[in-house]
């Protein structure tokens, strides 16, 4: 039901995306993967309506996706974007009471995201701003949530996270998808996004290079080389 | 050149120097003021005293202006550095208010709101303009030194300034300094251009002024300062054609709206104009014109 | 370790917010040119602590030693000032600046030329700044950041921005590199290139560094010895293999990967 | 500029606010004198020359009228200077013309330094002005208040950034102490206040005064007057020159009732009628609605006009010299003599007192200097 | 004599407050001083002057259409100034630019077209005063403060307590993330330039009332708004009262009881103390986050 047609988008003269196409149908998870610079957060911009790509489509079911981003999120398509992005100035509940704008009752909302995270609701008066890093990531994801998206973006949802809690988060989004939310995924853990992942493609200075089911893509001895190095150095000892 | 040019590029050299002094402060350090006109008005008053009362020559007396104006100014910067912002801007405001202020209440002195007149002569285009440009080429000097990189990190990130040994708040101090002692020698030239003083040459409008140039010049760009005081200080001048001069002042603020509206990040951003810019501009003019070699042309340029 | 080896010695610090103890009663020393790692679940007070060595937040309690010398209270330019360097979690760079301003603003440390030579630009100053110059473009090369050279650093990729980061660190010449996540946003196969980047670090500039990640394959890879923290207070201590089995660390913070 | 145009035409300028606050008085008068030069050109000019008017804004900036005067004299071969209308303007002018020897007589300026200097009281060559000066002012009124209207104790309320308030406050306390009378009360504001009831409740709360000098605009007068009766002051109030606009009754018309004030000139006069008419017709303003200043300009270009007829020639010099010595002029508003070593006009001043929206002439009044 | 400065002082200060929420509300959400605000101020009273000249003599009608046509002129600065720049991420500082050439612009405009006479209401009660405790309070006074009061609470509850309220909130630090929330910010600013003209309309209004009707009326009031809502914490709507009130008073105290020629100078010394003792304002929170 996501389909991005021949997507290019460049920052003044630094070409960030150079046609790009793929489709993602309803309730799978799709993993994104690639090298720092590869493109993957303005991919994931464009889709959100943060950008305006200079050339291509984005088509959400029948409907075309663009600037600005909240008439994405009106239609259910939410990004957590990479660098978090909470509201510094504003407690954590308010946090997720603005990541719940368009959604009239937030209590079932705030209810799960507590039940998530439960240290959240002890620090609910806690400027966010001041907030542990990782903390913070944890609190971007629950926010995310909060508007009961149809389709979700994250983009490095582990960035920051502990081990322990990444497979929660992993965890997470198996179950986020379990509900039947479609789910694009940009991670630098490969491994493990590569895991739960349906599909999977690997991006590199702009363009898909590869693209295969997600359980494919982990065997691929390109792949191992070049994203999955731990196996590479545990071979080695 | 007939005269009233060369006044008004005296004027505009004598503000120019002004400017300069904002640009450090608000452009290179990232501190906003809304009260220059007043360290301006410190300059001029003691310049025009020292001379007037003391009979120094006006060359010294521009130069105790200065110093006057720096004293303050340092006096002044030290506790209210601090400040963030806006906060800044309003307690520099308040300064410039009392500066003035004062003046208009020691009338005995100053003459107050009646103004100070016959102030000795001093600043002939000549001197303005030599002044000047030795003072463009030591600020451009500073700016690309440590010094003049550090105030520029304090502006961009207090925190990781500080993180590789900047001492933030000395650098604002000296940012301070150096706007001031610019202010205090625009201000003493004034006087010994306009040779009459009157506090409301040094009003918040004033301050204002010189802000706005220099933001229209680009933050961060010493030659974007320079060159929107050469736009922006003669423009109600240049603005003076006959039965439209009730529109003048619309005008302005209607170009001044305008520039920003279409260069968002004033006329130079924060890039420096360099000979080899111009030469790029003119080269890539001539084959827009020339039209034949613009294949060639355009890559080697991009 | 003998007191003469230890280069940074973290004394009973205690850091409250209002209710909030983030770090509690935490002693740690630092042994000369080691590679030393803090771990923790988030919010465990890693970051807080790095920002009491640095002077960013003063201490509730306890104290700071560098070479023996206390250096909390002091302001945090005075401690980059004698040889303390970081990173930052949330990236801070220079956003506007280019990558190479950067790295010239941060050889600031090195250049002794005072006011006036910088005004008139005096030989010792034309000197100075060609080394420093020089020193830059040297660091790039090392950094793999000349390619970048003239982009604004706010515009990098994040991990590119992350090794600017720490290149601006090490230009300023310091004895301890405190690094917060370095390898965040940053692929296994990244990851180990910074982990060798740190190793070779250490070795060409003889400093001690101290590492905050979450990335298990850089801690247990390069660190000598590694302290855990758990709700602000040491959980354990101790070199990679031992923490790797220790079973309070998995049940906190490692987990069992699948 | 295009010499040979030049010599045959006579050309004058105009300097004072166009644009800006005050730019009200400066359409009043620039139009007054647009109107005089057209009337002298179809009269067959000055000399036989045409006559031509230059304007220009200086937004009441005394910066402004400097670069103004010099393009003035520079592009455009200005030979004299009607204007400006402000002392500090003024005194800013002065400097250049006196650098080109270029005389300029102001309309309204009317601090003492305008024409004379600080320090020795030295004469400015260059400088002439048509109305009276402040010292001339405060005198009239100091004696008259204290002698005529039998007030004692005065308090005042003026505007320290003003120096046209100043120089009243200052020459009026001079006169009124002298001849007998005390100032008990000063309160200052500032230029763009518009609330006085901190200064107003203070001076009601010292109590000692028969009467409130308010030397200022009429602007701040309505709004003085008004706030001071609805504090409950109920003395009576002392004005000055500039208190003669007809926007005042608007402002405050119950509060300002009864009050005296002196004025170099009487706007009511029969034979302001004619040039009332032409100019309403004309510019389709009542020429009342900016005070005095309308008139001043009127008298300005007389004495010019007639400076140049007796120097014989169009040389900036010897107009200078003419207007030094211009003798019982009949000009719109007064018979007017410069006086040579204070360039200040001897003139009549009457007194107003206002009744209903009137401004009435009560007498004629000349100070006794020698008091 | 005390309290009748007291009062003087409130009425003052409560006219700098009303003014003031308004640079506080839109500072709030886009983090920079409108300083085109002063000329919504000039526009209601002028607006308000030719209503009840040339249409009718009803004061409570002129002071509403003057509320609601300053509303809309700030809109359409926001969108004819400000938006161009809003959408091109520029710094705020350029939007204090804009806004300082919009004034200039607009304030000569107002002067050719209106004339800088100064004008009163044909409908005049500005000297109906009231007797309180001895001392003399004006009806316009009160009837400016209560509606500063009542503007104040309104704004307040607005922020504080609804969803539009939060979403500025948010806006303030990150148009773009707010958008990612499902805000749509481009409405957002224009609701709240609404507001905060209105309320600048009104105030306009209501001073026209009180000190005549002239062009420069916006630009001479503003400025101690400004200060007002510096003082008392930029973006705080009580901070913003709060701070006028105070700057009211003092400046009323210390013309009554220290010396009316200095007032400006112990008012402004005043108010860097206040900034010394809290930098951030009376009510203005820290924004410094961790490291
Ligand atoms: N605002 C910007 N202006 C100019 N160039 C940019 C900007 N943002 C990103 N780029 C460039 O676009 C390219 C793609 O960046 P992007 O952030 O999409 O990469 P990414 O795959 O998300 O990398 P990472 O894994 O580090 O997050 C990079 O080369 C980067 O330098
Ligand atoms: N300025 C502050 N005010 C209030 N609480 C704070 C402040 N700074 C940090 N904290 C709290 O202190 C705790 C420790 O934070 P810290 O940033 O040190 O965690 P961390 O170990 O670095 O975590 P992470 O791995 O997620 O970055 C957190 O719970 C955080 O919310
Ligand atoms: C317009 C007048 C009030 C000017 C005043 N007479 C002055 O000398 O400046
Ligand atoms: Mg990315
Ligand atoms: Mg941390």
């Amino acid at each position: 039901m996501l389909k991005v047609e021949n997507l290019s988008f460049s920052y003044g003269k630094i070409r960030a995306i150079t046609n790009v196409s793929f489709e993602l149908k309803d309730g799978e998870i799709m993993a994104i993967i690639g090298a720092n610079g590869a493109g993957k957060s303005s991919l994931m911009k464009c889709i959100a309506g943060l950008l305006k790509p200079q050339a291509g489509n984005i088509w959400f079911g029948k409907i075309k996706l663009e600037p600005p981003p909240f008439k994405a999120v009106k239609k259910g398509v939410v990004l957590v974007p990479e660098g978090r992005w909470i509201f510094p100035n504003l407690s954590v509940e308010d946090n997720l009471l603005l990541g719940g704008y368009i959604i009239k009752d937030q209590r079932p909302g705030l209810k799960r995201a507590y039940n998530m995270f439960p240290w959240m609701e002890e620090r609910k008066t806690q400027r966010a701003g001041t907030l542990s890093g990782g903390e913070q990531q944890m609190l971007a994801i629950a926010r995310g949530l909060m508007s009961n998206p149809e389709f979700l973006l994250l983009d490095e949802p582990s960035l920051g996270l502990a081990p322990l809690i990444v497979n929660d988060i992993i965890e997470l989004i198996k179950m986020i998808n379990a509900q039947g939310i479609s789910i694009l995924l940009v991670e630098q853990n490969a491994r493990k996004a590569l895991g739960i992942a349906h599909q999977a493609c690997v991006l590199e200075g702009g363009k898909i290079v590869k693209r295969g089911s997600g359980k494919e893509l982990s065997a691929d001895e390109e792949i191992i080389a070049a994203y999955l190095g731990k196996k590479k150095i545990e071979s080695e000892e | 050149m007939n005269n009233y040019v060369i006044g008004v590029l005296s004027l505009t050299g004598i503000y120019m120097i002004a400017i300069l002094g904002v640009s450090i402060l608000t452009g290179f350090t990232g501190l906003f003021s809304m009260g220059h006109a007043g360290f301006m008005a410190i300059g001029a008053y003691v310049s025009a005293l020292a001379t007037k009362s003391f009979g120094i020559s006006p060359f010294f007396g521009v130069f105790l202006g200065m110093l006057a104006a720096t004293a303050v100014g340092l006096a002044i910067g030290y506790p209210t550095l601090k400040l963030k912002g806006d906060y800044f801007v309003i307690a520099t405001l308040g300064i410039g208010e009392v500066v003035r202020l004062i003046i208009e209440n020691l009338p005995s002195v100053t003459g107050g709101a009646r103004g100070m007149t016959d102030i000795p002569r001093g600043s002939s285009f000549s001197v303005v303009w030599v002044t000047v440009i030795a003072l463009v080429i030591l600020l451009r000097n500073f700016l690309h030194s440590k010094h003049g990189r550090n105030c520029i990190a304090v502006r961009e990130e207090e925190l990781a300034a500080s993180a590789i040994g900047i001492n933030v708040a000395n650098y604002k101090l000296l940012a301070m300094g150096i706007s001031c002692a610019l202010c205090g020698i625009s201000g003493g030239m004034l006087a010994h251009y306009m040779r009459y003083l009157n506090p409301s040459m040094f009003s918040m409008a004033k301050s204002n002024e010189l802000l706005m140039t220099v933001i229209l010049g680009g933050c961060g760009s010493l030659t974007g300062t320079v060159i929107a005081s050469l736009i922006l200080v003669p423009l109600p001048e240049i603005l003076r054609f006959g039965s439209v001069q009730e529109w003048r002042m619309v005008f302005y603020g209607f170009l001044v709206t305008l520039v920003i509206i279409f260069k968002p990040s004033g006329l130079l951003g924060n890039k420096e104009f360099s000979l080899a810019d111009l030469k790029n501009v003119l080269l890539r003019t001539a084959q827009r014109f020339l039209g034949k070699m613009s294949e060639g042309g355009k890559r080697k340029n991009v | 370790m003998s007191e003469q080896d230890v280069v940074l010695k973290i004394d009973h610090v205690v850091k409250r917010f209002g209710g909030i103890t983030a770090v509690n009663d935490v002693s740690i020393r630092i042994a000369k040119q080691s590679i030393h790692g803090i771990i923790g679940p988030n919010g465990a007070g890693k970051t807080t602590l790095f920002n009491m060595i640095t002077g960013i937040y003063n201490t509730t309690a306890g104290s700071i030693f560098f070479n023996g010398k206390k250096i909390n209270g002091k302001q945090t330019h005075e401690i980059a000032e004698l040889g303390i360097a970081r990173t930052f979690q949330n990236i801070r760079l220079f956003n506007d600046l280019t990558v190479y301003q950067n790295l010239l603003t941060a050889c600031q440390k090195n250049i002794t030329y005072g006011l006036f030579d910088g005004f008139l630009r005096t030989s010792k100053c034309k000197t100075q700044e060609m080394s420093a110059d020089k020193i830059c473009k040297n660091m790039m090369i090392e950094v793999g950041l000349s390619e970048y050279k003239e982009q604004k650093a706010g515009n990098l990729p994040y991990g590119t921005q992350r090794r600017l980061e720490i290149a601006r660190a090490l230009l300023t010449n310091p004895s301890i590199l405190l690094l917060d996540e370095p390898a965040a946003g940053m692929n296994e196969d990244e990851s180990l290139q910074l982990s060798n980047f740190i190793k070779e670090i250490r070795l060409n500039n003889d400093i001690t560094i101290i590492i905050i990640d979450h990335h298990m394959d850089v801690i247990m890879n390069i660190c000598d010895l590694i302290s855990v923290l758990n709700f602000g207070s040491l959980l354990a201590e101790g070199t990679p293999k031992e923490i790797q089995k220790n079973q309070r660390v998995i049940e906190a913070y490692l987990g069992v990967d699948e | 500029g295009n010499e040979s145009s030049l010599s045959d035409k006579i050309i004058l300028g105009y300097i004072g606010p166009i644009t800006g606050e005050s730019a009200i008085w400066g359409e009043a008068e620039s139009n007054t004198l647009k109107m005089l030069v057209e009337e002298t050109n179809n009269q067959g000019g000055i000399l036989g020359k045409e006559v031509v008017l230059k304007i220009y804004d200086n937004r009441s900036d005394p910066v402004e009228t400097t670069n103004a005067a010099r393009r003035a004299l520079q592009n455009d071969g200005v030979i004299a200077f009607i204007g400006p209308n402000t002392s500090s303007c003024a005194i800013a002018l002065d400097e250049v013309c006196e650098e080109y020897k270029v005389p300029h007589i102001t309309t309204c300026g009317t601090n003492y330094k305008v024409t004379q200097r600080e320090e020795d009281g030295s004469v400015r060559k260059y400088s002439f002005r048509a109305c009276l000066s402040d010292p001339q002012l405060g005198d009239i009124m100091g004696q008259y208040a204290y002698e005529k209207l039998g007030i004692e104790k005065a308090a005042i309320i003026y505007e320290i950034t003003n120096e046209y308030s100043l120089g009243i406050t200052q020459n009026f306390t001079d006169a009124f102490e002298k001849v007998g009378g005390k100032v008990t009360i000063q309160e200052g504001y500032k230029t763009g206040d518009v609330d006085f009831r901190p200064q107003l409740s203070k001076i009601k709360a010292a109590g000692d005064f028969d009467a409130l000098m308010i030397p200022a605009n009429y602007k701040e007068v309505g709004l003085i007057a008004n706030q001071a009766r609805a504090l409950g002051i109920t003395q009576s109030f002392l004005g000055v020159d500039a208190w003669m606009m007809e926007d005042l009754f608007e402002i405050a018309k119950d509060a300002v009732q009864g009050t005296y004030f002196p004025c170099a000139m009487d706007v009511n006069a029969e034979n302001l009628e004619e040039f009332k008419n032409k100019f309403e017709e004309k510019f389709k303003m009542d020429p009342g609605k900016a005070g005095t200043n309308a008139y001043f300009a009127y008298d300005c270009f007389q004495i010019v006009k007639n400076a140049i007829e007796k120097a014989g020639e169009p040389d900036p010099q010897k107009i200078r010299d003419a207007m030094e010595n211009t003798k019982n002029l009949q000009c719109l508003t007064s018979v007017i003599t410069i006086v040579p070593e204070t360039h200040n006009p001897i003139r009549m001043a009457s007194i107003f007192k206002i009744e209903g929206d009137n401004f009435v002439k009560v007498e004629e009044y000349t100070p006794d200097y020698s008091k | 004599m005390f309290f009748q400065e007291l009062i003087n002082g409130l009425s003052i200060g409560s006219v700098y407050a009303l003014m003031a929420v308004g640079y506080s509300l839109i500072y709030s959400l886009l983090n920079f001083t409108n300083f085109a605000h002063s000329i919504t101020v000039t526009i209601g009273a002028f607006v308000t002057f030719y209503f009840l000249s040339m249409v009718t003599k009803n004061l409570f009608l002129g002071i509403v259409i003057a509320t609601g046509l300053a509303g809309l002129l700030a809109v359409v600065i926001e969108l004819l100034g400000y938006r161009p720049l809003i959408n091109k991420n520029a710094r705020r500082i350029y939007l204090l630019i804009v806004g300082l050439g919009i004034s200039i612009m607009s304030e000569n405009l107002v002067i050719i077209a209106f004339s800088s006479r100064f004008r009163v209401y044909p409908v005049n009660f500005s000297n109906r005063t009231i007797e309180i405790f001895g001392a003399n309070a004006g009806v316009i006074d009160l009837i400016i403060f209560s509606v500063s009061v009542i503007a104040l609470v309104l704004v307040e509850l607005l922020i504080q307590k609804s969803r539009l309220g939060l979403a500025i909130r948010g806006a303030a630090v990150n148009l773009d993330a707010t958008s990612l929330m499902g805000v749509d910010v481009q409405k957002l600013i224009r609701i709240v330039f609404l507001i905060a003209g209105s309320l600048a309309g009104l105030a306009g209004a209501l001073l026209g009332a009180k000190y005549t009707t002239f062009p420069m009326l916006g630009s001479v009031m503003t400025n101690k708004a400004f200060i007002s809502s510096v003082v008392g914490g930029l973006g705080s709507i009580p901070g913003a009262v709060l701070g006028g009130l105070i700057l009211g008073i003092s400046e009323s105290m210390i013309s009554g009881y220290l010396s009316s020629t200095m007032r400006d100078i112990f008012a402004y010394l005043l108010l860097v103390l206040i900034l010394f003792i809290r930098p951030s304002g009376l009510l203005g929170k820290s924004s410094e986050d961790k490291a």
